[in-house]
């Protein structure tokens, strides 16, 4: 069973308006599936509706095979659906190895008297989680930052750092909400090298919403175009950048000469 | 000389401060007049209790250790007495209240004393002034629920007020720092009653005087201790004309030539009307001072004893007698405002 | 290595404490030991207050109604059937309340375990608002705990309040409690859970997403302070030995909100330091209030003023120590003897 | 027009400027490039007074305005739109627009420089009762940029404009960019999207580490090999 | 309960509300620039009400100049405060502001009481507010109208000020974002200043009214009607300008007809008036007119 992430028609409502319309959508396992649309197509609403965040009005969720529609937000990471922030949210006062131990919370196995006493499962658990703390940090060249401040990271870093935290809870699917915003484009290309291999060695699935798009059409399978919350195309991105409604919403009439060109570059 | 340590424990800041200003007054007028005893000058050491009870405890243990204290005179709120004198008791330092007038306060202590009359002796007198004096036949209550002086005043007036025949048609509430007491008295009005009895405080009781007579509420209001300061006049104005209430005092009562004497002093110095709380600290001192000459000694074991022997007592306020339990029985005063003056109606003896 | 280090530390720094108090319990004052045991007390109160509000960062302002609701549970528990007649003058006390009484420890007990029910209770409405809604709510809760202990009358005997409780907080127990309370706050804050409260404070959108259920955390931060609270107020009924629904008005939120944010929020380190510092503070003020010969000037010592200096200081302190005397930072022996090696090295150049 | 000679900023311990000098020629388009936390927002920060400066000379037209409060920084025609947009969302476009112009009390000038607005961005002026908070990621790009041109500004700064928009909605910027060089306002742009910025500037400088690597006019940079590499997202060959 | 008993207390309640309104607004003003809950301005209220009173009393003003020299002064303390206590800590988190805050309300509380003492001075009404209209069985006193008259015309003035005047927009844009108005050219400080001004001046004039109808002056006078006009900027939604106007109608009126209704009640009134607004924040967890702010 590949498939992680089924959703059939989600809709989302602010009060009379709708900023999602019937989303259809599915990531299996080791694929990147990527999220465009213009701005307020409601990208990022789709995501907070399948992270729970905000209860969608129609449509079901499901998770590797199960119903999740409707859950609270933690009860949805537990089970394996990790994301990050548009703008970033870290925990900014704390230190860059506590951010990534806190995501473990929800694997300790000792309860808070164990805590208090300092007996039973609880120095293991701790031991644990802090060695699984630096394995990721290493994993994200982020190891000799692990006692800084995280609000004292350059901005590229705590991108890093919220994804390294989002892989402390051991999803089986992480959600980007624009990756590489301010990053350069040589920065955005070493992170869609990361993020291939991170793909490919801990066989997750990833959905990923950004408006750079040399940066999505190399990265991802498949494409999921939408404006103003109703899905527009599909396909991969061959397929999509040639879309004429697509080129319309989204992309603009220069946009393939500029792709082109900066290709042959 | 080596002075002797008389400790003053007054809410001198917080909700109550006004109270212990007055009291401190008395007291420093009361001192200019009997400045020494035993050949020994008299000092006073003040502790404020910023109106709370954890420093009242802080406060009294810091004069018994620190100022090495003989005696204290204090606090004014009976809650904050309780609270310090415990430890009083326990370092057998006797303690004298002006005007913590609830019945727990002295309820098992040795070394507790007041020079006011009780609760239940005063709710007493009101009821009887109220069915006798002022024929009423049915009462409506208006008190404060956060003081335990209205609450104990209110509810001895009532266990009176009814056995002697009367009927009490409803009682209101308000809690400390309210200044609208508009709903209050609208259910009062409606109640039709003869009589309001308030047994609150001095600012209160002139706001609702006030309140109650914009709205058409004429019934007589009678009031106790609590309101006999000139600020119930000058804020009250009008409203307040003829309320009675059960006092310690009125200045024309005042007969002994101490008394006298300091109502003079008093009136050149601070050029203030004479208060309750002015006036029960100073006999407060004046008790105190009268044991330690008595005990001929600054023990304070042997100022208790003497304390506890006090025996009409010519004070300010008229003959005190402190009883073994560290009550006092004094008589008590029914005074009335009439042309914006206090007027002294009765005298009525325990 | 460094661990045991530490622990051995640790364990003689507490042996000092206790050599002191020793000293001090048959040397000092009854006044001292009153601030002493003030000073413990304040220092739980502040401990705890600090977990949620710093800790979890959720400004509430109801430590008052906690406070009360240990004092009372405490002291209902230990007063003697006797003493509850006498005192019960205006409505008896409510049935098997006024025959019940229990060892000193078993009541603080007790009084632990009621308040943090109450807490618990009291989670649900509270942590559905937030930030300065949040403060509102439970400032909203504090006023009505008040206004129930004066109406009570068969429980909590009104605005009368309870008196004649036995002096069975000492020394001892006082700073017992307090360094129980000191460990077990530690041990929390920087187990999991601890970490779960910080990520809540700080972003609590995020935490959520990171598999933490904000409401559970804060729930149990709050249980967890309302649990010493409730006890410090047990200690504090047996110190003072009368309470009353006026002892545990706003006020008391405030000032130890002045602690907390003086010592540094969320650090439990600065609570302790700045709870020594304002108690014992604020009795050394009264030095103003006094008559003293200063450099020859007569002066005459101004009733009133202690609270005027007190502002002023807090407002002084405020301006110029911005995040408290901590920050957010917490002692630790590592740090303390680089510090003192520094100041040895700095010597002997 | 602005000339910044050796200016230094730290924050804290940390330095985050160690010494940039650069200059902007009036009328052109001037770009600033650089990494992620190079340094780029904090030089135009302390241009525009938000930062305190420790070292270093900022002169505007002649006039030192280093370490002047931001307000009469702007008031000398020196306008900075920041990072991010920070349209007020609780306020209407028109409102936005207002505080724009906050010093112009001339109806009739104030009239004109509405008129203005509305012309390059006409999408405004259909919308100026609504709250800017409800406006998409690119109409608040606009809004923001309207609202700068309302102050009249000699030197406009703009910080990323680009950031989180859709690409259609970035080649807009871009012309709206060249098209207000060419009404004769200064422009000094930061951009991550170094290409596009690259190609409308006329000189261009490069921020590394907190100081100034690189320096040249856009088209030269555009072509340089160490840029392409480090900035261009180029692959070396 | 008849029918004029429950309009009597409705102009009973809605004098009660239009006092908390009046000073909820000034609360609010000043929280919706700053996010400072400003607890000394309960305290101004006091200071008010003293001015006033000295005078009057002591240097024989008339009460109209008076009056006006109280609201001018209590302008001018406030935008000292702000200027001494809460500038040099703008930038510090806000709960430095808010102990800040209570530091200054202690401050001017004690002051008071070691100057000028504690006992309470009797505030001088001027002659045109006695008296009290009576419509059928409903007596309004005059007082009542001049109160409602006041808030109504302090109310629209504000809102006014706030929606219309170039200061208003950068009052509201202020608050949500500080760096960006200096971006506009715009000198933050006066734009606060003129919060802390209006919104004292606010206070200065609820002081007076309130000091009308209930004619004692304290140093403690101004901390229940500043708790209980905080209460009622929350239960407006804080921030909100006519969001704390309706906070203290509501809070009034439950306050007199929990009382009329069920007199037994009169102990709870605290209580229940904090329950319910315990219970509107629970359905409105950002009050009745609050905005909710995107994260
Ligand atoms: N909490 C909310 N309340 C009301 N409206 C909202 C809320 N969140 C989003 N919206 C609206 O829903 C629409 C979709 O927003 P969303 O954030 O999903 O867009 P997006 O596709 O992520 O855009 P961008 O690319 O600019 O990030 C927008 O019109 C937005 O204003
Ligand atoms: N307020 C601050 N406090 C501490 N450090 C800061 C602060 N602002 C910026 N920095 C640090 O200063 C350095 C330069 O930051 P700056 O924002 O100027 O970079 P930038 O070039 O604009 O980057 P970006 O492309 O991310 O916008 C970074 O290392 C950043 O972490
Ligand atoms: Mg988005
Ligand atoms: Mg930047």
């Amino acid at each position: 069973m590949d498939l992680l992430l089924d959703i059939n028609g989600l809709s989302v409502f602010f009060g009379g308006v709708q900023a999602l319309n019937k989303l259809s959508l599915q990531i299996r396992k080791g694929e990147i599936i990527g999220l465009i649309g213009p701005n307020g197509a409601g990208k990022t609403t789709a995501f907070n509706a399948i992270t729970g965040r905000i209860h969608p009005s129609e449509g079901s969720v499901f998770f590797c095979g199960k119903e999740i529609t409707g859950w609270p937000a933690p009860r949805i990471a537990r089970n394996g659906i990790a994301r990050t922030f548009q703008n970033i949210k870290l925990y900014e006062d704390l230190s860059v190895i506590e951010n990534v131990m806190i995501a473990a919370h929800s694997s300790i196995s000792y309860s808070f008297i164990e805590a208090i006493l300092g007996v039973g499962r609880y120095s293991r658990d701790e031991a644990r989680i802090k060695s699984r703390a630096y394995e990721l940090l290493e994993l994200m060249n982020l190891g000799e930052l692990a006692s800084e401040q995280a609000n004292s990271l350059p901005y590229g870093s705590q991108r890093k750092l919220e994804i390294a935290r989002a892989l402390a809870l051991n999803p089986r699917l992480l959600l980007l909400d624009e990756p590489v915003a301010g990053m350069n484009p040589t920065e955005t290309r070493e992170f869609g090298q990361f993020l291939l291999t991170l793909r490919d060695n801990l066989s997750i699935g990833v959905g990923l919403i950004d408006h750079d798009m040399s940066f999505v059409m190399e990265v991802c399978d498949m494409i999921r175009v939408i404006d103003h919350g109703i899905p527009i195309a599909w396909g991969t991105p061959s397929v999509v950048r040639n879309d004429p409604k697509v080129i319309s919403a989204y992309l603009g009439t220069d946009f393939n000469g500029a792709m082109d060109n900066h290709a042959t570059n | 000389e080596e002075p002797i340590n008389i400790g003053a424990l007054l809410p001198m800041t917080g909700s109550v401060a006004a109270f212990g200003q007055m009291a401190w007054d008395g007291i420093n007028t009361a001192r200019k007049i009997e400045p020494e005893a035993l050949g020994r000058p008299i000092d006073i050491k003040l502790s404020d209790t910023k109106s709370e009870k954890v420093d009242s405890a802080n406060a009294v243990s810091r004069l018994i250790e620190k100022e090495k204290v003989v005696v204290v005179i204090g606090e004014l709120i009976s809650g904050n007495t309780i609270a310090a004198s415990d430890y009083a008791e326990r370092t057998k330092i006797p303690m004298v209240s002006p005007t913590a007038t609830n019945p727990l306060v002295t309820q098992g202590k040795q070394f507790v004393f007041r020079v006011c009359f009780i609760d239940p002796e005063q709710g007493r007198v009101a009821a009887k002034l109220a069915l006798d004096e002022l024929h009423a036949k049915t009462a409506a209550i208006i008190y404060d629920i956060s003081q335990d002086y209205c609450v104990g005043l209110k509810t001895f007036f009532q266990r009176e007020f009814t056995q002697g025949g009367g009927k009490i048609l409803g009682e209101v509430m308000y809690k400390m720092g309210d200044r609208d007491f508009t709903p209050q008295l609208s259910r009062i009005k409606s109640l039709k009653p003869d009589i309001i009895y308030a047994p609150i405080y001095y600012t209160e009781c002139a706001l609702i005087a006030k309140q109650a007579r914009e709205m058409g509420l004429n019934a007589p209001i009678l009031a106790g201790d609590g309101v006999q300061a000139p600020e119930l006049i000058q804020l009250g104005g009008k409203a307040v004309e003829g309320i009675y209430f059960t006092a310690h005092f009125h200045t024309d009562t005042i007969s002994t030539p101490m008394g006298k004497k300091f109502f003079e002093l008093f009136t050149k110095e601070v050029g203030k009307e004479l208060d309750s709380y002015t006036a029960q600290s100073a006999d407060a001192y004046f008790v105190v001072v009268d044991a330690i000459k008595r005990a001929g000694s600054t023990d304070p074991v042997k100022i208790r004893d003497a304390l506890s022997a006090t025996k009409d007592f010519e004070g300010l306020t008229g003959k005190i007698t402190i009883k073994p339990d560290g009550n006092a029985i004094k008589p008590m005063v029914v005074n009335k405002v009439k042309d914006g003056k206090f007027v002294y109606v009765t005298t009525i003896m325990p | 290595m460094a661990v045991s280090r530490d622990r051995l530390l640790t364990v003689f720094s507490l042996f000092i404490l206790f050599s002191f108090l020793a000293y001090a319990d048959s040397n000092f004052s009854h006044y001292t030991l009153r601030i002493l045991q003030n000073i413990a007390i304040f220092i739980t109160l502040a401990v705890s207050y600090n977990l949620i509000n710093g800790i979890a960062g959720q400004f509430s302002l109801g430590p008052n109604a906690f406070l009360a609701v240990g004092a009372y549970a405490s002291a209902i528990f230990t007063l003697s059937p006797e003493e509850k007649l006498r005192s019960f003058i205006i409505e008896p006390m409510l049935w098997p309340l006024s025959v019940i009484s229990v060892p000193f420890a078993a009541s603080l007990l007790i009084a632990g375990i009621v308040t943090a029910l109450v807490a618990i209770l009291m989670a649900m409405p509270v942590f559905r608002v937030r930030g300065d809604y949040l403060a509102i709510v439970s400032l909203g809760f504090g006023e009505v705990f008040q206004v129930l202990a004066n109406n009570s009358m068969s429980i909590t005997n009104g605005s009368l309040g309870l008196k004649g409780l036995q002096p069975y907080t000492n020394l001892w127990w006082s700073w017992g409690i307090c360094v129980f309370t000191v460990f077990c706050t530690l041990r929390l804050v920087n187990s999991s859970y601890g970490r779960a409260m910080k990520a809540v404070r700080e972003d609590e959108t995020a935490a959520e997403a990171m598999g933490i259920n904000a409401f559970r955390i804060k729930t149990l931060a709050f249980a967890f302070s309302a649990f010493f609270q409730g006890v410090a107020g047990g200690l504090l009924a047996h110190l003072i030995t009368t309470i009353s629904p006026s002892l545990f008005t706003f006020m008391f939120t405030f000032n130890l909100l002045i602690i907390i944010v003086i010592g540094g929020l969320g650090s439990t380190t600065g609570s302790i330091i700045a709870a020594v510092l304002i108690t014992w503070g604020g009795e050394a003020l009264r030095f103003f209030e006094e008559p003293a010969n200063l450099f020859g000037f007569q002066y005459e010592g101004i009733p009133g003023m202690r609270m005027v200096l007190f502002s002023v200081i807090l407002i002084l302190v405020m301006l110029f120590a911005r995040s408290g005397i901590m920050g957010r930072s917490e002692f630790s022996w590592e740090g303390a003897l680089g510090w003192i090696k520094n100041k040895l090295s700095v010597m002997k150049v | 027009m602005l000339q910044i000679e050796d200016l230094q900023v730290s924050y804290g311990g940390i330095r985050a400027l160690k010494g940039v000098s650069l200059e902007v020629g009036a009328k052109e388009i001037v770009t600033l490039l650089g990494s992620n936390g190079a340094g780029k927002s904090t030089t135009v920060r302390v241009i525009s007074g938000l930062v305190i400066a420790q070292a270093g000379n900022i002169r505007f037209e002649g006039k030192n305005i280093k370490n002047l409060p931001p307000h009469k920084i702007q008031r000398h025609g020196l306008v900075h739109i920041p990072e991010g947009r920070k349209v007020f969302a609780n306020l209407t476009i028109k409102e936005n627009l207002l505080m724009g112009a906050y010093y112009t009390r001339a109806k009739s000038e104030l009239s004109r420089l509405f008129d203005r607005v509305y012309d390059t961005f006409p999408i405004l002026s259909s919308r100026s009762q609504q709250l800017a908070g409800t406006l998409s990621g690119g109409e608040q790009q606009m809004l923001a940029i309207g609202r700068a041109l309302m102050s009249k500004p000699r030197l406009l700064i703009m910080d990323e404009p680009s950031l989180g928009l859709a690409p259609m909605v970035v080649a807009d910027v871009f012309r709206i960019v060249e098209k207000i060089r060419d009404e004769g306002v200064t422009i000094f742009l930061i951009e991550q999207n170094a290409n596009a910025a690259l190609r409308i500037a006329n000189y261009a400088f490069l921020l590394e580490n907190g100081v100034i690597s690189l320096e040249g006019p856009g088209y030269e940079l555009l072509t340089n090999p160490k840029v392409k590499q480090a900035y261009l997202g180029g692959v070396s060959e | 309960m008849d029918y004029s008993f429950a309009l009597q207390q409705l102009v009973y309640g809605l004098t009660v509300g239009c006092l908390y309104g009046l000073l909820a607004i000034g609360y609010s003003m000043v929280y919706g620039v700053l996010r400072l809950i400003n607890f000394a301005h309960g305290d101004l209220l006091m200071v008010s009400a003293y001015i006033g009173f000295f005078g009057i009393v002591i240097f024989h003003l008339p009460w109209p100049v008076s009056f006006a020299g109280a609201i001018a002064l209590t302008a001018l303390l406030g935008i000292l405060i702000d200027r001494g206590a809460y500038k040099p800590i703008r930038k510090s988190p806000r709960i430095n502001a808010l102990i800040t805050a209570i530091g200054v309300s202690f401050l001017l509380e004690n002051v008071a009481l070691v100057t000028i003492g504690g006992r309470p001075k009797s505030f001088p009404t001027p002659g045109f507010v006695s008296g009290a209209i009576v419509v059928g069985d409903v007596s309004i006193p005059t007082l009542s109208v001049w109160v409602f008259v006041v808030t109504v015309v302090l109310l629209t003035l504000c809102m006014a000020v706030v929606k219309k005047t170039r200061i208003g927009i950068a009052m509201r844009a202020l608050s949500r974002d500080m760096e960006t108005v200096m971006l506009m050219g715009v000198d933050k400080d006066r734009v606060i200043s003129f919060t802390f001004a209006l919104g004292s001046a606010l206070a200065a004039a609820g002081g007076i009214m309130w000091c009308m109808k209930y004619p004692a002056v304290e140093p403690f006078m101004g901390v229940i009607p500043g708790l209980k006009a905080f209460v009622a900027a929350v239960l407006g939604g804080i921030g909100s300008i006519s969001g704390a106007a309706m906070g203290g109608m509501i809070l009034g009126l439950a306050e007199v007809f929990i009382v009329a209704v069920q007199p037994e009640w009169s102990g709870y009134r605290d209580a229940v008036a904090f329950f319910l607004m315990i219970v509107i924040l629970l359905t409105r967890p950002t009050g009745i007119m609050g905005e909710r702010l995107p994260d």
